[in-house]
């Protein structure tokens, strides 16, 4: 019980720190020093406390759209285990759960864009979902492969680092499915080189153009949804890289907190080493992740 | 007990137009009485069958009702019923009095028909049902036959169908002669050689393939459902293309020991028809040509969960076929359910705006809303999201599919593995799909006089859009009340290996999905509520749409459909192949411009229609055999007269 | 009685040209057939038939033809003076009387059992039917008419030629010449071959010019098109069957003979080949009464494809000579109506018959379908036998042959049918003076609903006499 | 078997290519007029004893083969006023050429069918089949309607012959061969002639091509 207490108190608090982090390597990186660790909370409270402004053309759909894309990502988040806890929420399938929630968010996103009736939104939902339609197929091939891995239909116990096959067998696959896995996770937390969150660039924005109209407790659910996504695919591709345990229950928690900053700082570094690439490569690049998971699938299957 | 009330419900459907032919003083009468009758039919049909699930009895000899035929004659009546109250504002009488009378008619014969092919157990029964239905049907797709496109549907599907009926000839021919009788049952081992066996199979497939608008067989539905009453269409996606699943899943169950290959061929075929049919829906302009290319769609992952089924009997693999068997079988009811929503929202909106055209419509969601909330369920339950019935199925499937990689100690068939990626590609390109459908018609601002001045529809069309829609949340809230049907149709289904099939719950976490999605729907819920007073306390003002800074946005300058299916669809330009015509470039201070681009669909219009007029002029080459030239004839005669002396 | 039964309809028909009456003559022609039909009904009931010392004579095959050719003519012949109401501008004094006479004579054809007396009742059934072809009296109807009587009477010539090589067949083995059936039948396996496979050639180009088998069909488009509906039901359901009837003769001896395995493949080639040559003369046919015609040259070949395949096939081939005859008596009188209606018999002009005629159009429609062997009608029925026939004695490319001509003849005829009854009719169209009188309906919905009573339940009586016939036919003794 | 038949037949072969090489319509006619009375003849002597009904039909059929109908086809051509010649669609010396061939076939056809012993040597059978050959080219191969029955007429002859193999052994036969000939005099010729006369001024059947695909 007080494991799943943890779990949900981890979920809640740490994505915006993820932020932070992110933020100050790139900070660093630019010899800056950057907003304090915690600059994510402060701007999330700001956004709840402010008011906010809502086109005539808007319906219901505006407002669903934070609210259902929050609700799904703090479901999504009961599914995956953090560290070597096994997650409150598992059962046969519940990869696919996973992956639907998010889907189940990004309709509602994506139609609040559209509700605006501008083009600029439109034109980020548009992207949104077709580039989604490239990184889903690339997510399942990487659970087919830890599905096979781990001979289990249940996120937890396939990320729980035990691979009946033997790890020769395994090693390859799961190389193969991490790459893939962290391209997915960039291109749908919309990060540097695929998006920027911090440009408003329409040309060549995804994430952030959707929710151009949003203000307010709205914006702020939003980001703090954007947030907790990041860090719930990150538990995942934690698990898929480096699947430690400690001997201690709690030392396992550090060990997860520590895990999930590292890979903060990882994604604040290729940030700042890459530049973004044009629109036009994002496709490319999804497809590759594709094919790479689909290598991962065929060298099991062979 | 069970059989009669099926009987009956099946006579009043048959019947519930005829009244209305002779009530030619109060028309209006005889719609009510139709309805009357459809609901009155419907409640028996649906008695009877629930019933039959407890007592199985047997009857009649040429009538099998068994638990197969039960979970195909509950939507069939369901949907039918429905549609027929939805009518009542859908096509008034006083406002169709040219062609009401005979829509309803064919209305009540194609559900007869439907339910008489359901319960035949005797050959030729099942072709007059089979006939009656499929003609009926033709009827209601040329209700409007004064408008040339409605012909030519109609003509399309008269002559898709006749194959069907001719493949079924054949195939009930050869059954005929391999059993000497006319009865339906399964073929004893040995009956049929293997040749034959697959020649049977492959007869199926094209038969009932062509009914159910399975890729490539689906040229004549998207046309058909276009131009039908939007709740003739709701019946035909919703449970009549519905009739070539069951005569598949029915037949197939049949034959003995079916080698692996066939459901290989099933699951490809499922998958190439789901994939194309969504990626077509992509590339429409018109709502309802994108509902029908959707079906084909939900037809491709319906036949996917057989043929993983079938693979599972030739595997001797009962998991595959309990989750796949179990996977179709729900999907058949949730695609009924939600397509039927989702064309019957569709005909609320053409109903008020008077057009089918995605781009010229916008900005519905402020006047009609209930149409707009219902069709977002539809939407959400089609795409197979939580909380909503089409993830069920959906899950079901991917569950069965995710086992083919050899989980435990199953043999591993890791090929079909691939087919769950691709159905993971399906789900999120029916997500572009729906976000595009109901963005454009129901969010924004209207884009056209006939979308600005729409209304909400009346009680009477709502009302039996909410059913549909309360039934899509229940399948999605608890699917394990269904779970028990669904395990009498699979045992129905392989009948010899009864004792070891496990089951359902032991493989699919159902009690999990009913406690996810109230936990989903309470989360929302309490997160609505708490955006709700956060807003309330602070200050909220209204204004325009930010954009950018532009000064004067008009509603032309909207993201459309096509906009925003364009990135999409030019991914798979190899498949779509649209022609697209833009005006030449213009000069310096450019005036109007023109750009419209239109989907055609491969098979129809690439390969068939030429195909035809090769047809056409070949036999026309022939016409001087016959060019009134009386010395030609007699030559002829002579000819022949020497070529049969010398023939031996 | 026998006499009786062909000697009736010719008092009548003589009766008829000796009435004056343009006006209540047509009267004559419903009382000949009902007369005819209640003694068709005594004959068939009461004790065999049997005159002129054999010559003439009702088997199980006469019985069923007999009947079917009655009750066919009778439902007709209740049109005939609503037709002829609507045609007082020219007399009718020959029509009625050549309609009687072609009654009495294809009775004579039916019970024949000399195949010369046979081969002279033919003869006369083609003098009777010329005049009706010739109805219009307008330049077509008389191209149509002379195509018809030459490629007729060459047809006519050659069949006797052919019997007179079957007589000489016998002669030849030195056995006691004869031309009764039964003789014949019981002498076949001494016959000798090579007359008896000339005979059968020679036969069966003969009757079947008259029957309408391609390559011999040639004048059934012409004489279809400018007959009246009336006459184009009659030669479609009643003279065509009499042709058959006369091939099955020939093939019952060849049956007995080693010729038999040819006469089979001959006839399955045949078969096929009429339904070819429909299927490809149906596809953009503008003008829907030939579309009838090839319509009726392929219902043809199923019959003689039906017969080649023999066993159930021989069931199917005989019922669906009478569901496609009931079948097409529905289409051509319904087409009549949609042509007094229009004034016009082409596509070009003709559309929204459902809108224009309520009756006749749907009846139209309904009749296509029909024929087209859509269950349940008559057709479909006999149309399965036969392919379970087909696939039973495993010619599995003959059935596969057969079910795709059978879809291309679908098309073709539903591409037309569909242009005449769907649409809106034109102003003029709608002005027409016709309408539709229960007298003119009436008939073609009792061919109707006998066609597809017959799909849906076939009354064992039928089916005892069908079963008779097939045995009589395969077996050669009844 | 008569030692006169042979001979006879001989010269019916011969009128056959009378009539497919005469240019003038009136030499065709006549042509058919001498082989019709052949054929009466022939009746005659191929019934070993000249009973009554044998002269009967003999006589009748020399009035109607010989007589009757070439002279309503005289009055046709009277009639109807038209050219002479006869038009044929393949030139005389290739028609001529294909009867030949005709004539040929028939034989090589007539030997495969075997000869009862009684009737060997006789040339009936080659006779009659190249005798309806040569009426199918006539049929084939002439425009006129005129020239259509006198091919017609011909073709029948064919078969006329045939019938004097079974003169003994079936002779109500040879009557239904004469009967055939009593349609045509009544219906090919009287009526339809005259009719299509008035109806297209010429008796041409181009002009009978209307009705086609």
């Amino acid at each position: 019980m007080s494991q799943i207490l943890v779990h949900i108190f981890l979920l809640l608090v740490l994505p915006p720190l993820l932020l932070g982090v992110i933020g100050k390597t790139k900070a660093l990186f630019g010899g800056r020093n950057g907003p304090p660790f915690l600059q994510p909370y402060y701007d999330l409270i700001r956004l709840f406390k402010k008011g906010s402004v809502f086109s005539t053309t808007t319906t219901w759909v505006f407002r669903a759209g934070p609210v259902v894309g929050l609700a799904t990502v703090l479901l999504a988040g009961m599914l995956i285990p953090f560290g070597g806890h096994s997650a409150p929420v598992s059962f046969a399938g519940d990869m696919i759960l996973f992956a639907y929630l998010f889907a189940l968010g990004r309709f509602f996103t994506a139609s609040a864009a559209l509700d605006t009736g501008s083009a600029f939104e439109g034109m980020g939902a548009a992207r949104e979902v077709t580039f989604s339609c490239l990184a889903e197929p690339a997510l399942f091939f990487c659970f087919l492969v830890l599905a096979k891995l781990s001979a289990s239909l249940s996120l937890t116990t396939m990320l729980d680092g035990t691979f009946p096959l033997g790890a020769g067998v395994a090693a390859p696959s799961l190389v193969l499915v991490a790459a893939s896995l962290f391209i997915v996770l960039l291109v749908e937390n919309s990060r540097i080189p695929f998006d920027d969150p911090n440009t408003h660039l329409e040309l060549t924005m995804i994430h952030e153009v959707m929710v151009l109209d949003h203000s307010g407790p709205a914006l702020g659910m939003i980001q703090y949804g954007a947030a907790m996504k990041l860090f719930v695919m990150g538990a995942v591709l934690l698990r898929v890289v480096a699947p430690f345990e400690a001997a201690n229950v709690w030392a396992d928690w550090g060990l997860f907190v520590v895990g999930i900053l590292i890979l903060a700082v990882v994604i604040g570094v290729v940030e700042s080493v890459m530049a973004r690439f044009r629109m036009v490569f994002v496709p490319t690049f999804l497809v590759a992740a594709c094919l790479l998971s689909v290598f991962g699938v065929i060298l099991l299957l062979r | 007990m069970s059989e009669w009330l099926v009987i009956l419900g099946i006579a009043c459907h048959a019947f519930s137009g005829v009244p209305g032919l002779f009530l030619r003083r109060d028309p209006a009468a005889g719609q009510w009485l139709a309805m009357r009758l459809a609901v009155l039919g419907s409640a028996l049909g649906i008695t009877g069958a629930l019933v039959a699930l407890w007592s199985p009895a047997q009857l009649f000899p040429v009538m099998r009702l068994d638990a197969i035929a039960v979970i195909f004659l509950i939507p069939i009546f369901l949907v039918s019923a429905l549609g027929s109250i939805y009518g009542l504002e859908y096509w008034a009488q006083a406002e169709h009095s040219g062609n009401g009378r005979k829509l309803r008619v064919f209305y009540g014969l194609v559900t007869a028909g439907l339910a008489g092919v359901a319960v035949a157990a005797n050959s030729l029964l099942f072709l007059f049902a089979w006939e009656v239905m499929a003609l009926s049907a033709f009827f209601l797709v040329s209700t409007e036959d004064h408008d040339q496109e409605v012909r030519d549907a109609g003509m399309l599907y008269l002559v898709i169908t006749h194959f069907s009926t001719l493949c079924l000839f054949a195939l009930f021919a050869i059954w005929y002669v391999a059993t000497g009788s006319f009865a339906l049952g399964a073929l004893p081992a040995g009956a049929v050689t293997p040749t034959m066996a697959t020649v049977l199979f492959m007869l199926m497939v094209v038969a009932f393939g062509f009914k159910a608008g399975l890729m490539p067989f689906h040229i004549w539905l998207p046309s058909a459902h276009a131009m039908a009453p939007s709740h003739v269409s709701a019946m035909m996606s919703g449970v009549l293309i519905k009739i070539g699943i069951y005569g598949l899943v029915r037949m197939v169950s049949w034959l003995p020991d079916p080698p692996a290959w066939w459901g290989g061929t099933l699951l490809v075929l499922g998958t190439v028809s789901g994939v194309l049919g969504v990626v077509f829906a992509l590339g429409q302009h018109d709502l309802k040509r994108l509902l029908a290319y959707h079906s084909i769609e939900n037809i491709g992952i319906i036949v996917m969960g057989l043929g993983l089924a079938l693979a599972g009997r030739s595997l001797h693999v009962t998991a595959w076929i309990v989750l796949g068997l179990a996977g179709a079988l729900l999907h058949v009811w949730n695609h009924g359910l939600f397509k039927a929503l989702l064309f019957l929202s569709a005909g609320s909106v053409i109903h008020s705006t008077h057009t089918r055209v995605i781009d010229r419509l916008g900005g519905l969601a402020a006047v009609m809303p209930f149409t707009a909330l219902l069709f977002a369920v539809g939407a959400v339950a089609i795409c197979g999201l939580p909380p909503l019935n089409g993830f069920v199925s959906e899950l079901l499937i991917y569950l069965g599919l995710f086992r083919t990689l050899g989980i435990g100690a199953e043999p591993s068939w890791g090929v079909a593995a691939f087919a769950a990626a691709m159905l993971a590609l399906i789900g999120a390109l029916a997500v572009a799909c729906f976000v595009k459908a109901f963005g454009a018609i129901f969010l924004g601002v209207a884009r056209s006089d006939s979308a600005r001045h729409a209304h909400e529809s009346g009680r009477v069309m709502t009302g039996s859009m909410l059913v549909l829609a309360v039934c899509c949340f229940c399948i999605g809230l608890f699917p394990w009340a269904v779970s028990l049907v669904l395990e009498l149709g699979i045992a129905a289904w392989v009948p010899g290996l009864n004792a070891e099939l496990p089951a359902l719950r032991t493989l699919a976490p159902l009690g999990w999905i009913s406690m996810v999605a109230f936990t989903l729907i309470g989360l929302m819920f309490l997160i609505g509520l708490g955006l709700v007073r956060r807003l309330h306390r602070s200050r909220v003002t209204a204004a325009g749409t930010w954009d950018c800074g532009y000064a004067a946005p008009t509603p032309n300058m909207q993201y459309t459909a096509s906009s925003f299916a364009q990135m999409l669809g030019s991914f798979f330009v190899w498949v779509l192949r649209p022609e697209v015509l833009v005006s030449e470039k213009q000069p310096v201070f450019p005036g109007r411009m023109h750009f419209r681009s239109h989907v055609m669909d491969v098979v129809l219009d690439e390969v068939l229609r030429p195909a035809y007029q090769i047809g056409v002029r070949i036999s026309s080459r022939f016409h001087f055999f016959q060019a009134g030239n009386i010395h030609a004839y007699l030559a002829y005669i002579v000819i022949f007269l020497i070529v049969l002396l010398l023939w031996r | 009685m026998a006499w009786f039964l062909f000697l009736v309809p010719l008092v009548f028909a003589c009766v008829a040209a000796a009435t004056p009456s343009n006006r209540w003559r047509p009267w004559l022609v419903p009382m000949g057939g009902l007369t005819h039909l209640l003694l068709t009904g005594f004959a068939v009931t009461g004790q065999p038939v049997s005159a002129l010392k054999g010559w003439v004579v009702l088997d199980p095959i006469s019985t069923l033809v007999l009947g079917f050719v009655s009750t066919v003519f009778f439902l007709c012949s209740l049109y005939a003076p609503a037709y002829l109401a609507l045609r007082q501008e020219r007399s009718n004094r020959v029509f009625c009387a050549c309609l009687l006479a072609m009654l009495g004579m294809m009775t004579l054809v039916i019970m024949a059992h000399h195949l010369g007396l046979m081969w002279v009742a033919i003869e006369a059934t083609t003098l009777a039917t010329a005049p009706l072809l010739f109805f219009n009296h307008s330049p077509r109807s008389l191209e149509a008419t002379w195509k018809y009587l030459l490629i007729g009477s060459v047809g006519i010539a050659l069949a006797l030629l052919g019997t007179f090589f079957l007589a000489y067949s016998s002669i030849h083995e030195g056995l006691e010449p004869t031309l009764l059936l039964e003789d014949l039948v019981h002498l076949a396996p001494r016959l000798s071959a090579p007359w008896l496979h000339a005979a059968f050639v020679l036969l069966l180009v003969g009757y079947g010019t008259k029957m309408g088998l391609a390559p011999m069909h040639t004048w059934k488009p012409d004489a279809y098109g400018e007959a009246p509906g009336l006459v184009g039901a009659l030669l479609a359901g009643g003279v065509t069957s009499c042709a058959f009837l006369a091939i099955l003769r020939f093939y019952q001896i060849c049956s007995n003979a080693p010729e038999a395995a040819f006469a089979r493949e001959i006839l399955i080639f045949i078969g096929l080949l009429s339904m070819a040559v429909a299927a490809v003369f149906v596809i953009r046919q503008r003008d829907f009464k030939r579309m009838l015609a090839y319509s009726s040259v392929e219902h043809m070949g199923i019959l003689v494809l039906g017969i080649g395949i023999g066993g159930v096939a021989t069931y199917g081939a005989l019922l669906h000579m009478i569901t496609n005859g009931l079948t097409k008596g529905v289409m051509f009188l319904s087409a009549g109506n949609i042509h007094r209606a229009y004034e016009s018999k082409s596509t070009d002009d003709v559309r929204g018959a459902m809108q224009r005629l309520p009756i006749s159009g749907p009846l139209f429609l309904a009749g296509f379908l029909m024929v087209t062997g859509s269950p349940p009608g008559g057709p479909f029925i006999s149309e399965f036998t036969i392919l379970i026939g087909t696939i039973h004695a495993g010619k599995y490319w003959v059935a596969g042959l057969f079910l795709a001509l059978l879809a291309i003849v679908f098309i073709g005829m539903g591409a037309t049918v569909l242009r005449v009854v769907q649409g809106a009719p034109s102003a003029k169209a709608m002005a027409t003076p016709y309408r539709d009188r229960p007298q003119l309906v009436i008939p073609i919905i009792i061919l109707f609903v006998f066609a597809l009573a017959l799909g849906v339940w076939i009354p064992h009586s039928l089916d005892t006499l069908l079963q008779q016939a097939a045995a009589y036919l395969e077996g050669g003794h009844p | 078997m008569n030692k006169f038949i042979d001979p006879i037949l001989v010269l019916v072969l011969l009128l056959n290519f009378v009539a497919l090489g005469a240019s003038r319509m009136r030499t065709v006619i006549q042509a058919v007029a001498v082989q019709g009375m052949l054929l009466g003849v022939l009746i005659a002597l191929a019934h070993g004893s000249l009973v009554l009904w044998v002269a009967m039909m003999a006589l009748v059929t020399i009035l109607l083969k010989g007589v009757v109908i070439p002279r309503m086809l005289f009055d046709a051509i009277r009639d109807v006023v038209i050219r002479r010649e006869v038009e044929p669609i393949v030139g005389f010396i290739a028609s001529l050429f294909l009867g030949a061939v005709g004539t040929g076939l028939a034989v090589l056809f007539a030997r495969t069918l075997p000869i009862a012993h009684g009737d060997v040597g006789s040339l009936i059978v080659p006779a009659a089949l190249s005798t309806v050959l040569t009426g199918f080219l006539m049929l084939t191969t002439r425009t006129k309607a005129i020239t259509q029955v006198v091919g017609y007429l011909i073709l029948e002859n064919g078969v006329f012959i045939f019938g004097m193999l079974l003169m003994e052994a079936i002779p109500f036969l040879v009557e239904l061969g004469v009967l055939l000939d009593l349609f045509v005099a009544i219906f090919v010729m009287g009526i339809i002639i005259h009719k299509i006369s008035r109806e297209f001024s010429s008796v041409s059947t181009q002009m009978l091509s209307e009705l086609k695909e």
